[in-house]
């Protein structure tokens, strides 16, 4: 049979009829477009129960009062928890992004052991019984060779039972070097000591208050606890409550207040006493308040029997209006105004603490700025500021100290705060790389760091990590890898912030104390431990006194126990307030007179002659003609764990693009510098310098360079890892010659085009 | 030449050869088409051991009692193994596929890894409240006398789309003669139409998009 | 696009629209199938051989 | 057999975003991309190409130092009405993907349904609309935070905002299986309304006079954003200032806001 | 050596000298077939796109091949409806012309749409109030009329129509040219129209947007005219060019007159309605949306009113007058001046009417989008360009393309 062209051709026709008329193209057409409707590696969410678990984020220093949502086994979201104090339903960026940061990447999954150099980044993993004796072991040596108080511990914060249960180890291993994170509340910490005599936090009562006076706190970009400042702000918008922002740059903040008064950077202790002279001389102070319950508002015979200048004479002498107009660039007619609305109004409250309070800050600025407080007797106050107890509901039995702890816990501390020259201090964390890269041997032979991240949140970060080359074993308890991590010999992960127990002092610059409940959300993913079960279990390794200090099985019995009675209440509610009335003005203070001291022992007699005058910045103008002045952004967390992807997400392109960080300039500076819009230029300091690109803004004094703050990351997961320039790398601390704080509020700088 | 060659020759000549292809090629096309294309469309999957619906029907008051709302108004579906276990702690009768399941996974603790027949794409969302509670429908409609069973059928997965027959129906030619032959939007659709149920939608003034679709 | 289709509705948008669109495809596809079966035929009679184009096998 | 009970009054879903609340925290962003398994990717920083249903729009009185002012504009799909539910999006898609229901007001987009023309991102002047111009990828473990609510899209679709719809949907189960038939206002809230921690978005019926969102839109320094394209948005802003109130809309020279756009 | 395929009467180059030209577009074609495949596999990303510019240079290419490959429809409508019978020693090469360019459009379309594996779905879940579904719908079907119309020039080639059924096929297709021809005009009027509709109907859009009657923008008028009147440009444009590729006269100078002429006198009557367009859109619909004219030519680098003069007074009034003034048309150089011109113009005024719209900023707080193509971009533009040499040069070796071209160069 010859099959020529012809019968081929009928074939093929008969085949494309059938075909036609047979559903096959027709299915395969559907199917194949239903193909391509989920991709075999399109992830495709498994459906499931979905339940609620309250908890408490420790992701940012606020500490978020959260609901988890979860289907199943799985944490799906995060929101707020209605109800809670301060944050009441609302949480802040961060901690809304939460379960990023619980599967996301840099989640570190065992033990590790640094096998490269240090800050290489490479490691390996190990065994937790390892680890675990590795450590011991080292710290046995040490206490063994009389060294004991070379240990130091750096935790964030100083409150709650783990930071507690460092300070413990640390104090019955033998040694005083404790210490926590450098933040605004130090400054606030020392202020009460030497104005209030009190060892107390601070509380401001924003939701009463009725005038607002912030001198470059950044209200609305993360400064205490985000969510509540928030709502803080709506509040105030809806009561028409006046907020005044004194700031050199048109922030958020300042944005969002019913007034921005530019001032020059660095003035604000003068223009607080600017204000402070027009209330004294136009008689508006609180004279219940001054008259009744302070002293040396008037003159005062000092120990000697000299008669000294008080308060009121020293500010009517020196910072009249046109004198802190000049200083401060601000006009005296307007200082006149504000100083009058201010001291008017019935509850108004003046606030510190820059930006986000990353930073202390010049002591003077602290004491003017409560001053003003002061003389409105806004203190203890329905919609003032409040001294809050420190937290003691953590009341462990005084651990029995052997000769070594007793030894080695009675030399001074490394870092200087609590000694002669700095006594109202109690951690001056930022000192300590000094004091370690100016000693032979570093005073500090095994760090402990948990929760902090010092060599990414201190000061001047090349200099902080050349002092951590020079620590014999830093062992860190980092649940995300950070910079500090990164220069670890040993890691030993915590649970992450979804995965464990714990108690969270929160939030933070509430009017009322409240203690909330992190707990487990999800059972932990990998292989690690939560911190206070490491560091218990240390101490039982070190055996001996040490070990009897820590009666308790695990960490989870040591919190109950802790909590006791109120434990049932967080478990239901999530938190509890303990009970706490402010006293009344006659009981109020704790100071030799119990009074509100407005002019403290310690404010020097140098500053008397003188005069407050600004802190001067580090560098030489000729060199460095413009000032960097590092700020906050709401959108960038600057504080030890770094942005969740999702955060990232919502980073404004004139902040970051692409690896490149924006500082921003105003047009006659960038104009001056040849600089214009998103070019390329090199921004350098007296401490280093860093390839940006530039934003002109015209919200910002002329002269200043603006950078962001929490860019720069120099590990974590790729998508925040090696973005933008860490501005803690640009500038170095200025010592406060009073309370040894870091006062730098900026660096001279210069930009120049690329 | 042979006499059918010859032959051959004159007929294609004539014209009618081409139409014998044409016949042929229509034909085979036709079954590849209807009958070898379903056989290779869909792979056949056991489920992990059989399971009598008439036999826990006798125990139970109605399909709710296992396939039951939660309180937030999402609907469970497949029983959990812990809804199972109040009875099925240890072996009850005698079969062979009780006992898979309780070795397998009572004892061990794993969740039954059944393959859902009217398992529906990502995209659809599909309110079993408003069906059953609001609609007052019954689940024959959609899922068929699957209570009458006594064993489970075979899961057929579509080796293009990864999804369940039942969706298409078992007809290829997507004819179908209950109203649970087939699961596909069409059917959805037709039902919507005829009962008037947010018939909202501005572009096709049939239901709005987002009444099943997420 | 067929009318009991989800998309389609009898209104005169698409009656007008669709009905325009399967008249073009109905006169393109008789067209097309006249002009097929015609040659078809021509082809069968085998006097394809008159049309007078100047081409070589006349 | 015609069946009555699932017909609810009409609601025309809605938004009234307070301007001098808003501090551009970005809270709604977040909460919106967890809520809605929106991806992300290593680089986001170019963001006409980042995902973000919800965008806050950083706004400038473009005046000197230290007259200088700021706000910011959170700007989800406005989830147009247009002239009878011919929204510039809806009526311009090529194969009924995107939809507008008369019953919520709210404009539909079904992912699966796209093809990726792309024409009604052309049309959408708020640019409300995303493209998804990668296959969206979740590091390893990540896909377990994956809401079931939302469907995953694909490479090669548009998504945009849909008011969390299926938490409307959830909604209406609760309320089918505690014997309701209507959702309450409380029920029913988006993600960004939830987590605006300065409560500036109230969500709600614009429709019913027992919705906040009712009265909120009345507030003579409420306004929508280009009403004069007849766009006929459902998202109010409100501002006490007069500058912000101006961006809200394109204005010739001579011309004054209150004046020129129709309301409400 | 493929002498036998060479139609009789006619000379063409050696075979190698063909082999080499089409390997040399045939690389740039590969280029454009890599690029294309790219954006298949990996995915749009493979072009400078962005959620403001959703539409970018593929469109802009499909919209004015269409408008340069109207010179097919309009020159069939001449011929087989309206009766200018000289066009038959043009028409097929407008046809090819036309089919290249649609072709070329769908191909585009189908690299541009982000799930081409879906792209049916613009048919079966149609929306009929889109004027991308009117689109997608009339080109399709007008892309089959050209195939219709191409395939019997292609039975034409000597070794083909030697097989009878083939011959006959040809022979009766041409017997009803007409009626396709004529299906072809009324599908081509429609989606011209529906192309200049797609920003017309962008009521969100100020810059495109265009009032008119019922569901139709100026717009849909304006793009149907302008496709008739620049198309026969754009077929007379590429005559020239194969006449310099071949150094031959191909079509008779009164042919290339007549439809020079008609186009002139098209370009006219467009550019008036154009300018009347203009200034109602510039008087009036902008301003009632709060834009002058001036906001969408100025603060950005680019488009600045220049476009505007460059399309309507270089690309439409200048042209029109050239071809409108015999004296004028019949010199050589001034009517290719005027040819390429309006090539130009009607070129730029798709460009507008694409890129302008997306790049013009409409909240008041937003900016000017920029957009340039990625390579990806341009290769996957060029490739029509290349098929279209390839697939022309292909036509005119081996099909009767030119009917007057063995008179006018008869071979020794």
């Amino acid at each position: 049979m010859k099959i020529d062209r012809r019968s081929f051709l009928s074939l093929g026709l008969g085949v494309a009829a059938g075909s036609v008329l047979s559903p096959l193209p027709w299915k395969l057409t559907d199917d194949l477009s239903i193909w391509t409707q989920t991709w075999p590696w399109t992830p495709v969410p498994k459906d499931g129960a979905v339940h609620y678990v309250h908890s408490v984020s420790t992701l940012c220093s606020g500490g978020c009062g959260i609901q988890v949502r979860k289907v199943d086994d799985r944490a799906i979201k995060i929101e707020g928890m209605e109800g809670y104090p301060g944050s009441d339903g609302k949480a802040c960026n961060q901690c809304l992004a939460g379960i990023q940061k619980l599967y996301g990447p840099d989640h570190i999954q065992t033990p590790l052991k640094r096998v490269g150099n240090r800050g290489e980044g490479r490691f390996a993993p190990i065994s937790w019984d390892e680890a675990m004796s590795m450590v011991a072991e080292q710290l046995k040596k040490l206490r063994t060779e009389g060294k004991s108080q070379t240990l130091g511990c750096v935790v964030e914060r100083e409150y709650g039972t783990i930071p507690q249960l460092f300070k413990r180890f640390a104090k019955v291993y033998g040694s005083p070097n404790f210490m926590t994170m450098p933040s605004y509340l130090d400054g606030y910490e020392q202020i009460f000591k030497i104005m209030q005599g009190e060892e107390a936090i601070p509380g401001f009562d924003l939701e009463n208050a009725d005038y607002i006076l912030s001198f470059g706190s950044g209200l609305v970009e993360g400064w205490g606890s985000a969510p509540r400042m928030f709502q803080a702000n709506s509040l105030w918008k809806e009561k028409g409550v006046p907020v005044v922002q004194f700031e050199p740059r048109l922030s958020n903040t300042a944005a969002k207040a019913t007034q921005w008064v530019p001032i020059n950077p660095g003035a604000e202790a003068i223009l607080a006493l600017g204000l402070a002279h027009v209330i004294i001389k136009e008689n508006l102070f609180h004279y219940d308040f001054v008259n009744r319950y302070s002293a040396r508002f008037e003159a005062w015979e000092d120990g000697q029997g000299t008669e000294q200048k008080g308060f009121k004479d020293r500010v009517l002498d020196r910072y009249d209006p046109r004198y802190v107009s000049r200083v401060t660039g601000v006009p005296s007619s307007q200082i006149e105004k504000i100083a009058r609305e201010f001291a008017k109004a019935e509850s108004p409250i003046a606030l510190c603490g820059r930006g986000a309070g990353h930073t202390p800050g010049a002591i003077f600025e602290f004491h003017a700025v409560h001053a003003l407080n002061g003389l409105v007797g806004n203190i203890n106050r329905k919609g003032g500021v409040w001294a809050l107890p420190k937290p003691d509901y953590i009341a462990w039995p005084e651990p029995a100290l052997d000769e070594v702890a007793k030894k080695g816990g009675d030399t001074p501390r490394v870092d200087g705060a609590g000694t002669e020259t700095y006594p109202a201090a109690s951690s001056l964390t930022h000192r300590l790389p000094a004091m370690i890269n100016d000693a032979e041997e570093s005073p500090i032979q095994v760090l402990l760091v948990h929760g902090a991240n010092p060599c990414y949140c201190l000061p001047d970060t090349e200099t902080v990590r050349a002092a951590f080359e020079k620590i014999p074993c830093i062992v860190s308890f980092a649940s995300h890898m950070d910079e500090t991590a990164l220069m670890a010999d040993l890691i030993l992960p915590d649970h992450g912030h979804l995965e464990k127990y714990q108690d969270v002092p929160a939030p933070e610059g509430l009017s009322v104390p409240v203690i909330g409940l992190a707990r487990p959300v999800v059972a932990p993913l990998y292989d690690t431990r939560h911190v206070g079960d490491t560091v218990i279990q240390l101490a039982k390794a070190m055996g001996g006194g040490m070990a009897d200090s820590f009666p308790w099985k695990n960490y989870e019995e040591c919190l109950r126990k802790t909590l006791g009675q109120h434990w049932k209440t967080m478990e239901e509610k999530g938190w509890f307030s303990p009970d706490f009335s402010g006293p009344d003005w006659n009981e109020a203070f704790e100071t030799p007179t119990r009074n509100f001291v407005f002019i403290p022992e310690r404010y020097g007699k140098d500053t008397e002659e003188a005069g407050v005058s600004p802190i001067e910045v580090e560098g030489d103008p000729i060199t460095f003609p413009m000032v960097m002045i590092p700020f906050d952004h709401v959108r960038i967390a600057a504080g030890p764990v770094g942005n969740a992807p999702f955060v990232m997400k919502t980073i404004e392109d004139t902040l970051l693009r692409d690896k490149d960080i924006f500082v921003q300039v105003h047009p006659k500076t960038a104009g001056k510098a040849g600089l214009e819009e998103g070019v390329l230029a090199v921004l350098s300091t007296p401490k280093g310098s860093a390839k940006v690109r530039v934003h002109v803004y015209d919200g910002i004094q002329p002269g200043l360079v603006a950078v962001p703050r929490g860019l720069g990351r120099g590990s974590g997961d790729e998508f925040m890892a090696d973005k933008g320039v860490n501005v803690n790398r640009l500038i170095g601390p200025v010592e406060d010659p009073v309370s040894g704080l870091n006062a730098a509020w900026g660096i001279r700088a210069n930009l120049t085009i690329a | 030449m042979s006499a059918l060659e010859e032959k051959t020759k004159a007929v294609s000549d004539g014209g009618g050869f081409p139409t014998l292809f044409f016949i042929i090629g229509l034909s085979l096309s036709l079954i590849v088409g209807w009958i070898i294309f379903p056989k290779l469309l869909y792979s056949k999957k056991q489920q992990p051991f059989d399971f009598n619906h008439v036999l826990h029907n006798e125990m139970v008051e109605d399909c709710q009692s296992c396939h039951f709302f939660r309180e937030d108004g999402s609907f469970a579906g497949v029983p959990k193994l812990a809804q199972c276990v109040d009875c099925h702690m240890d072996i009850q009768g005698d079969t062979e596929d009780e006992a898979i399941f309780v070795n397998e996974y009572v004892i061990p603790g794993r969740e039954v890894p059944w393959l859902v027949y009217s398992e529906q794409p990502d995209c659809v969302f599909f309110s079993h409240a408003a069906h059953v509670k609001a609609g007052g429908m019954d689940c024959k409609t959609c899922h068929g006398p699957i209570g009458q069973s006594t064993s489970l059928k075979p899961y057929e997965e579509n080796r293009i789309t990864g999804y369940s027959r039942d969706i298409w129906g078992y007809n290829i030619a997507g004819i179908k003669k209950n109203t649970w032959d087939r699961m596909k939007m069409d059917d959805c659709s037709e039902c919507h139409v005829q009962m008037d149920v947010n018939q909202t939608s501005v572009q096709t003034e049939k239901g709005a998009c987002f009444v099943c679709h997420k | 696009m067929f009318p009991g289709f989800f998309e389609w509705i009898w209104d005169g948008g698409h009656m007008l629209f669709m009905g325009g669109l399967w008249y073009a495809l109905g006169i393109i596809g008789l067209g097309l199938t006249y002009c097929i079966f015609k040659a078809a035929i021509e082809t069968a009679q085998g006097d394809g051989e008159g049309h007078g184009h100047g081409d070589e096998h006349h | 057999m015609k069946k009555a009970a699932d017909h609810t009054k009409p609601k025309r879903y809605g938004m009234v975003i307070d301007l001098d609340k808003c501090t551009g925290c970005g809270a709604c962003m977040v909460a919106c991309f967890a809520e809605n398994n929106i991806p992300f990717k290593k680089d986001e920083s170019e963001k006409l190409l980042s995902i973000t249903w919800m965008r806050v729009y950083k706004l400038s009185n473009k005046k000197k130092y230290p007259d200088t002012d700021i706000c910011y504009l959170p700007r989800p799909c406005m989830h147009c009405e247009g002239h009878e539910g011919h929204s510039p999006c809806v009526s311009v898609c090529p194969a009924t993907v995107t939809d507008y229901s008369t019953e919520t007001g709210i404009v539909s987009q079904i992912y699966t349904r796209c093809f990726g023309c792309r024409y009604c991102m052309a049309a959408c002047p708020y640019h409300a609309r995303y493209f998804n111009w990668w296959d969206p990828v979740w590091p390893k473990g990540m896909e377990k935070m994956l809401s079931p609510d939302v469907s995953v899209r694909m490479r090669g679709v548009v998504e945009k905002c849909s008011f969390c719809y299926h938490r409307y949907q959830r909604a209406k189960d609760k309320a089918y299986v505690e014997g309701r038939t209507d959702v309450e206002e409380e029920e029913y809230q988006t993600a960004c309304t939830q987590a605006c921690p300065a409560r500036a978005i109230t969500f709600g019926d614009l429709n019913n006079p027992k919705h906040k969102v009712y009265e909120l839109k009345q507030d003579p320094h409420a306004f929508r954003l280009l009403e004069r394209l007849g766009t006929n948005p459902k998202v109010y802003y409100v501002s006490s200032r007069e500058w912000v109130r101006k961006s809200g809309d394109n204005y010739l020279k001579h011309e004054e806001p209150g004046h020129i756009a129709t309301k409400h | 050596m493929d002498s036998a395929l060479i139609p009789k009467g006619v000379q063409r180059c050696s075979l190698g000298k063909f082999t080499l030209l089409i390997a040399v577009v045939g690389a740039v074609l590969l280029w454009g077939v890599y690029a294309m495949l790219l954006c298949w596999i990996k995915g749009l990303n493979q072009t400078n796109m962005n959620d403001y510019y959703g539409f970018a240079l593929w469109i802009w290419a499909d919209l004015a091949v269409i408008a340069l490959g109207g010179g097919a429809f309009f020159t069939g409508f001449l011929k087989y409806i309206v009766g200018k019978d000289e066009l038959k020693n043009i028409i097929n090469y407008a046809v090819l012309i036309g089919f290249i360019c649609y072709s070329s459009a769908l191909l585009i379309l189908a690299i541009d749409i982000g799930q081409p594996l879906r792209g049916w779905f613009i048919f079966w879940h149609a929306n009929v109030h889109s004027m991308l579904t009117e689109v997608a719908f009339c080109l399709s079907c007008y892309f089959a009329v050209l195939t219709i119309e191409y395939i019997p020039l292609i039975l034409e080639n000597r070794q083909l129509n030697k097989v009878p059924f083939f011959h006959h096929l040809a022979h009766n297709m041409h017997g009803i040219m007409a009626v396709f021809a004529a299906t072809g005009a009324f599908l081509s009027f429609f989606h011209q129209g529906s192309l200049g509709g797609v920003s017309g109907v962008l009521f969100g859009r100020p810059f495109g947007y265009r009032e008119g009657v019922f569901v139709w923008p100026w717009t849909f008028f304006l793009f149907t005219w302008s496709a008739a009147a620049y198309g026969p440009s754009f077929t007379l444009m590429c005559t020239k060019i194969l006449e310099k590729a071949s150094g031959k006269q191909l079509v008779k100078d009164n042919v290339v007159d007549l439809l020079a002429k008609i186009s002139g006198w098209m370009i006219l009557t467009y550019i008036i309605a154009k300018i009347a367009d203009t200034l109602y859109w510039a008087l009036v619909t902008a301003p009632a949306r709060g834009h002058t004219l001036m906001d969408f030519y100025s603060n950005n680098p680019v488009y600045g009113i220049w476009i505007l003069v460059l399309e309507i007074v270089l690309g439409g009034i200048i042209p029109a007058i050239i071809l409108v003034v015999p004296g004028t048309r019949r010199n050589g150089y001034l009517r290719m001046t005027a040819i390429i011109l309006g090539v130009i113009g009607v070129s730029v005024n798709r460009w507008v009417m694409v890129l302008q719209v997306m790049a013009v900023p409409v909240m008041p707080f937003d900016f000017w989008a920029m957009y340039y193509p990625s390579w990806q971009e341009v290769a996957t533009t060029i490739l029509p360009v290349a098929y279209g040499i390839i697939l022309i040069a292909l036509s005119y070796r081996y099909l009767p393309i030119f009917p007057q071209e063995p008179e006018l160069n008869p071979v020794d």
